[in-house]
């Protein structure tokens, strides 16, 4: 028998509020599964399209971009620009083929500890449903594999 | 070459107990350039701090990673012990395998797996962190106080008298605000010109405040500690220096009929006025808008009878330069426009007045003296109709928040109408009653219970006039009755709403306003007197509506925050910033608009003789607060963030 | 008496090559586009093209080649070779002016080394090439001193038949031969006509351009602005070149391992020749196209006696600007008069 | 007077007068159905100006040349109103200044071109507010509706499909005024965020960061897909970012010169349906 498939889920945060969201979890002792990756940005408006790419890049099967709430954002609008590249880059993605499911993207406060921990127990789950990304995977694999001609 | 060390904390059993530490530290010894890789029981106690200390110098260590708890518990303490190695501390990074791993995993086996993945992506992360200095600036120890109401004179006198320089702008002509205007104050009920005054006197006379009345905030620029602030002293036409404050151009004034803003157009004034008897500075000033020699060139009524030649005709708006190291933002608030109302018939029928407009009747200093009389014929009320929350709490009015004062002040107008007029009748519908505070509930009951206010659970529907009385009918939701009250006067207790240029002003300062314009602190609960930006702060009214005790706390928090930061030489900063790539960068300026703290310059790049190039995008270290929302908008990756460098998250990601 | 391949047997001639163990490829139109791919049967070949958009260089040199991959322990680099195969090919129907193409650029991958990647493949396949009995507007093969029925670079030439049933065969090199040996019962005796050749119109005098470009006075001659103007720097003219060859040396991966790849290059990017330090030898537009140019009919020619243009139209008929050789070379002749 | 003799003289008057420096327009190709840039300096060259159905590119980027407009003169360009719009967005990220440029304005309707009244961008504000309520009303490319209807499977295969073509040649980039970049982020290689190499993954990740970076900034005037030398249908991808960025911004790319760029701007209130 070949080992259930175990997602691997890359996730970008902004440090104050959805990674203090994590922590908090680990606070809390909340328990949910072992894929996550977590990548601490200072903001939302840090996170760019490129990371995400960069992470299916490495394998990933899913990527998790959060940060705070509206009108939460410790740089006062971060997280509003960060909002409107979501919004064109996900119509990109879904546009190109990249399944909903793959790339995921919340508002999770500091406060939100069992958020945080219910999120990464379902898109873990929803991933794990979906299987590996293999068309991505495919593409990597592509690159380590002699020009075919 | 890389020499990265790798201390793996146990956490006693917090992570040691999940995490196979010595499993991560042989993983970690056999990644390249990993110089070392030690675990220990607790390496944030002192002896591992040693060890840590001992270690960078040892090995000649050129970045560390601390696998442990969240950064957010220790990363101050593990880059301090670095900097004390000599080790540039952001050298240091924090692998957050507690928190983040060993807490919410069941799993060991997945644990320990995780707990790699996370420490080794932070050892590429690391190897590509730059040695950063902490940002000095200097701190002007001036503050700019902006508004001269209560909060505003007791955060500049608070300021002054601890030794800092304050500059205390007033865009009227006298200092005072709200405050000024009222009759007597919950819940003692002490006259609030008696205790207001002598503060006003007080701020104006310090030898550490200086008063710019009549003038307003034109532009700010610059920095925490470090602003550039430009002042607008508005035209008076009255030379302050050479008026003595006599009044008789005042008396010779033939403009009299101008409708007062202090008494709430309750009374009439002149052109050139005072706004109020005990006006600080007491020096009248010319409204030009109204002055007849303005309007058709001829009367200098004033000019004739000043003994002093006090009045000058061609005077000009000045502009004041300031350096200020802090803003104290008191800007207070105003009374909602009743035109929203039209069912309460406000400016319909004479008798129908606001709160503020209450005060004035029953203020000693008032138009009647003190005296409640009706606006439309001077007859004193019968029975007087009070009706709270008219315009807060009404979402379908645009104000769904509590302005928080009506409950108490209507608590008290009532009890200052029955003090006066002991055969009076008064109605006060209401929703509920708020009266949370020192005092605040007592005082409410005393109306009720005591003074014989009438309260009434419910809304008005109707107001119309009859017969000379005042028809309300609404609903008493108690008895669940319809109820209809002639009266002769009827009270609004209008919503505190935000000055209408509070955004204007807050666009100037580059701070965040709400929805409504009121200022936003940077935590409604941990930074409540600070804004976003560093170095302006806020207090009363311009913030949320609020009462005189708490403006004034407010302010006074605000003079602390103030203080704490002039007593430092220097400002430090995390040196998180932004840098651009002057040589990459096209300056389409997309980095401007998105900087949320205006901290995007534009910069000429020029020839040797002097010629303009191009222009380019450059970041004042001292206004950016690091978030990195431009690093992202940069197409070009022109741009990029301290301590979280394109080459860093990128190193962080492909070591995932 | 010559022989002859009829197009009936063509399918059938494809899977005694397969028997073979060798691939077939030929010009394939695709999604609006062609260049050659691997073919079971003759009915996927496009043999109506003038010539395919993308050429047959392709097929010995990649647009992105992996050289060889890289692991980096703490103790050691492990290294792994990414050798192309040694399966034999054939190439069926490409056109003179591009088999022309691959005889010039072996010059210059056997020049101070042998390319391993461009040989291997060289190797390993036929050229089996047909005579063009059509051209369009920008075909110049006439020009560069080819013709449409030019024997360059191929093992086998066809020409059409007139009456389109098939192609009078003409071995070439002994490689040719060994090629033929598994169809040799398809290839009937016959004396049909063959179609005749395209006519390709004489556009500019070579020999006059060669001269003047090799004048060092014309290098920088206003001409250059001029002609180049509405250039935008894309590397189409390039990669369509069926002797642009100039590569570019990447390492793709992250810390621990990664693949050393080789990847299309061009003269006409801007960060071609763009130093570390931020200069740039070759600043403008015009520079770039020059270099394209002088290297074409001047370096090239210098190093291995060649120019390094078959006149296949390519640039000129693909370019987003209609800029490309035959305007430049035709203005530069014009000048000479 | 034909509107090509029409646009011949005022091109000539223009130059003659001194009003601008130069003209940018079409010209004869190398066949009779091509096309060509050209830059005509002296009046007596303007009778080498064509117009005609066949005159596609959009000229716009043309003023971006390096030092083109470093003089402050000016320069004439013909533009249709997309290509307008292109100015305005150029303008808006401070690329050049509208002051410096005189527009031949024409529109291509079926086989004629038609004259467009106007001589700076801002005249042609009205044909631009009417293209948006235009585009708004514009239903979705037909293979964009097949692309819809698909599997995101089926979706990213038939894009692998396209992209595995693609060969990195950067005519698209080349071709597109709107990229200015001084340094496009592929040709950055500290770190190498997009892979240069032309691998099918390569080339995903290159059209998907160009058709992001031109999000709320393509005009759709198809120089892309015209440049592609393989082919890829890349104005799918922009032209469902213009969708986008109307249907949840109400943003229409170089409405005016003064615009804010889509993504360097935000509501309180955009729309967030897809954030958990």
């Amino acid at each position: 028998m070949s080992e259930p498939f175990e997602p691997k889920i890359v996730a970008f945060v902004c440090t104050y509020c959805t990674y203090a969201g994590a922590d908090l979890a680990g606070t809390s002792r909340l328990k949910y599964p072992p894929n996550v990756r977590i990548v601490r940005l200072p903001c939302t408006g840090r996170i760019s399209p490129m990371f995400i790419l960069k992470a299916f890049q490495k394998g990933a099967d899913g990527v998790l971009v959060s940060g705070c709430h509206p009108g939460d954002c410790h740089f006062d609008h971060g997280n509003y620009h960060a909002r409107r590249r979501w919004t064109a880059f996900n119509a990109l993605l879904q546009f190109t083929g990249v399944p909903e499911e793959r790339v995921k993207f919340s508002w999770i406060s500091a406060a939100e500890g069992i958020k945080f921990a219910e999120l990464i127990e379902s898109i873990t789950e929803e991933i794990r449903t979906a299987g590996p990304f293999e068309q991505y995977h495919k593409l990597i694999a592509e690159t380590g594999s002699a020009a075919s001609v | 070459m890389a020499k990265i060390g790798v201390f793996v904390c146990h956490c006693g059993e917090n992570i040691a107990a999940k995490v196979d530490c010595t499993k991560l530290v042989a993983a970690m010894e056999s990644h390249p350039g990993v110089a070392i890789a030690h675990e220990y029981k607790y390496f944030c106690s002192e002896p591992g701090q040693e060890s840590i200390k001992k270690a960078v110098t040892g090995h000649g260590l050129t970045g560390v990673i601390v696998a442990a708890c969240s950064p957010r518990m220790h990363e101050a303490t593990f880059r301090t012990a670095c900097a004390e190695a000599g080790l540039n501390p952001y050298l240091c990074e924090i692998a957050n395998i507690r928190e983040q791993c060993s807490w919410v995993h069941s799993d060991g086996e997945q644990a320990t797996r995780k707990a790699i993945e996370i420490t080794r992506s932070l050892v590429e992360k690391v190897k590509r962190n730059n040695e950063l200095q902490p940002i000095e600036v200097p701190v002007t120890r001036r503050a700019l106080v902006i508004g001269g109401g209560i909060a505003g004179i007791q955060a500049a006198l608070d300021i002054a008298n601890a030794g800092g320089d304050v500059v205390l702008v007033e865009r009227e002509a006298s200092l005072g605000g709200h405050m000024a205007q009222l009759s007597e104050t919950f819940p003692t009920l002490d006259c609030s010109q008696c205790i207001m005054t002598p503060r006003m006197v007080e701020a104006a006379r310090h030898p550490k405040i200086r008063l710019l009345t009549y003038s307003e905030i034109e532009k700010v620029e610059g920095f925490i500690g470090n602003f550039n602030v430009t002042v607008r002293q508005k035209a008076r036409y009255v030379d302050m220096n050479l008026c003595t404050g006599c009044g008789e151009c005042i008396i010779k004034c033939p403009a009299k009929k101008i409708s007062g803003e202090f008494d709430c157009g309750l009374a009439n004034r002149t052109a050139i006025y005072t706004p109020f008897a005990q006006a600080v500075p007491n020096k009248p000033v010319i409204d030009s808008g109204h002055c007849i020699y303005f309007k058709n060139g001829k009367c200098k009524a004033c000019q004739r009878v000043c003994p002093t030649g006090a009045i000058n005709f061609d005077m000009e708006d000045e502009l004041v330069e300031l350096e200020i190291g802090a803003i104290v933002v008191a800007t207070g608030f105003q009374v909602q426009n009743t035109a929203l109302y039209g069912e309460y018939g406000y400016g319909r029928y004479p008798d129908v007045l606001t709160g503020l407009q209450f005060e004035r009747l029953a203020s000693a200093s008032g138009p009647t003296g003190g005296k409640i009389q009706r606006p439309s014929d001077g007859k004193e009320p019968e029975t007087i109709v009070f009706i709270q929350c008219a315009g807060s709490r009404d979402p379908s009015k645009g104000i769904p928040y509590c302005s928080k004062i009506c409950c108490m002040y209507t608590a008290k107008h009532a009890m200052l109408y029955h003090h006066k007029n002991h055969d009076g009748n008064s109605r006060i519908f209401y929703m509920d009653i708020r009266a949370a505070g020192k005092g605040y509930d007592e005082f409410t009951r005393r109306a009720i219970e005591e003074d014989g206010a009438g309260y009434v659970r419910g809304r008005v529907s109707k107001l119309w006039q009859e017969n000379g009385k005042l028809m309300v009918r609404g609903a008493d939701t108690l008895l669940g009755r319809p109820v209809e009250v002639a009266a002769d006067m009827v009270v609004l207790a209008t919503a505190m709403v935000p000055q209408s240029d509070s955004k204007e002003l807050g666009k100037t300062l580059g701070i965040g306003y709400d929805e409504y314009g009121f200022f936003n602190e940077a935590h409604l609960k941990l930074r409540p007197v600070e804004t976003a930006t560093a170095g302006i702060f806020l207090a009363g009214a311009c913030q949320s509506p609020k009462d005189i005790p708490d403006s004034v706390a407010q302010a006074s928090a605000c003079a602390s925050k103030v203080l704490a930061l002039f007593s430092r030489e220097k400002l430090e900063r995390e040196p998180v910033i932004a840098q651009n790539n002057e040589a990459t960068c096209s300056g389409c300026w997309g980095c401007v608009l998105a900087c949320p703290y205006n901290a995007i310059e534009k910069k000429d790049l020029t020839d040797r003789a002097g010629n303009l190039i191009r222009r380019v995008a450059s970041v004042n270290a001292g206004l950016c607060q690091g978030c990195g929302t431009c690093v992202t908008f940069c197409r070009s990756n022109s741009i990029d963030l301290a301590g979280f460098t394109e080459k860093q998250i990128f190193a962080e990601v492909m070591g995932l | 008496m010559t022989k002859i391949l009829y197009a009936n047997d063509l399918t059938a001639c494809f899977s005694l090559w397969r028997k073979e163990g060798m691939r077939v490829l030929g010009p394939v139109s695709k999604a609006k586009t062609s260049g050659f791919g691997e073919v079971q049967d003759a009915h996927e070949l496009d043999l109506n093209l003038v010539l395919t958009a993308r050429t047959l260089k392709e097929l010995f040199f990649p647009r992105t080649e992996p050289m060889f991959s890289y692991s980096i322990g703490k103790q050691k680099i492990e290294t792994g070779e990414f050798l192309p195969s040694e399966n034999a090919c054939i190439i069926f129907g490409a056109r003179p002016c591009d088999a022309a193409g691959m005889a010039i650029d072996d010059e210059l991958f056997n020049w101070d080394y042998r390319d391993e990647y461009w040989f291997r493949r060289r190797d390993r396949s036929v050229i089996i090439t047909i005579a063009c009995k059509e051209s369009d507007d920008f075909c110049m093969c006439t020009s560069l001193g080819l013709a449409p029925d030019s024997a360059k670079g191929s093992d086998v030439l066809l020409r059409p038949l007139a009456s389109g049933n098939g192609w009078r065969v003409e071995e070439l090199t002994p490689k040719g031969g060994k090629a033929l040996q598994p169809i040799a019962s398809l290839l009937k005796e016959g004396s049909e006509a063959a179609a005749p050749t395209a006519e390709v119109p004489l556009l500019f005098d070579l020999e006059a351009c060669t001269t003047w470009l090799a004048d060092p006075e014309n290098f920088e001659s206003h001409f250059w602005k001029e002609i180049s103007e509405r250039c935008i720097g894309c590397g189409t003219c390039t990669y369509l070149c069926p002797t642009c060859h100039c590569f570019d040396i990447q390492d793709e991966g992250d810390t621990y391992e990664g693949i050393r790849r080789k990847n299309w290059d061009s003269c006409s990017f801007q960060l071609f020749t763009m130093h570390t330090s931020g200069h740039n030898p070759r600043a403008t537009q015009s520079a770039r196209w020059r270099q394209r140019i002088m290297h074409k009919f001047n370096y090239f020619s210098d190093k291995f006696s060649v120019n390094s243009c078959t006149g296949c139209g390519r640039c000129t008929r693909e370019c987003p600007v209609d800029m490309g050789v035959r305007e430049t070379l035709q203005a530069i002749s014009t000048l000479q008069k | 007077m034909s509107i090509q003799e029409q646009y011949r003289s005022r091109a000539k008057e223009l130059l003659r007068e001194g009003t601008v420096k130069m003209v940018i327009g079409y010209g004869a190709g190398t066949t009779p159905l091509r096309r060509r840039p050209i830059f005509i300096t002296s009046p007596d060259d303007a009778d080498r100006l064509v117009l005609d159905a066949a005159c596609r590119t959009n000229l716009a980027g043309y003023l971006l040349r390096e030092g083109l407009l470093a003089d402050q003169k000016s320069v004439a360009v013909f533009l249709t109103p997309d290509g307008v719009r292109t100015i305005n967005i150029l303008a808006a990220e401070s690329q050049l200044a509208t002051e410096q440029v005189i527009v031949l304005g024409f529109q291509i309707d079926g086989e004629n071109a038609r004259q467009l009244e106007g001589t700076r961008v801002a005249d042609f504000s009205g044909i631009i507010a009417e293209r948006k309520k235009k585009r708004k009303e514009q239903p979705s490319h037909e293979v964009a509706r097949k692309l819809e209807q698909m599997t995101s499977v089926e979706r990213f295969s038939f894009w692998e499909g396209e992209f595995s073509r693609c060969i990195k040649c950067y005519a698209c980039r080349a071709a597109c005024p709107m990229c200015w970049c001084r340094r496009c982020v592929v040709d950055n290689n500290q770190p190498q965020w997009v892979n240069t190499s032309s691998h099918t993954l390569g080339n995903l990740e290159w059209n998907l960061v160009r058709a992001f970076h031109l999000a709320g900034r393509c005009v759709e005037c198809g120089n892309c897909s015209e440049a592609c030398p393989v082919n890829i249908p890349l104005h799918l991808l922009n032209r469902r970012m213009t969708e986008e960025v109307l249907t949840a911004f109400d943003y229409y790319p170089g409405a005016d010169e003064h615009q804010e760029p889509v993504l360097a701007s935000f509501r309180k209130d955009d729309p967030e349906t897809f954030i958990l």
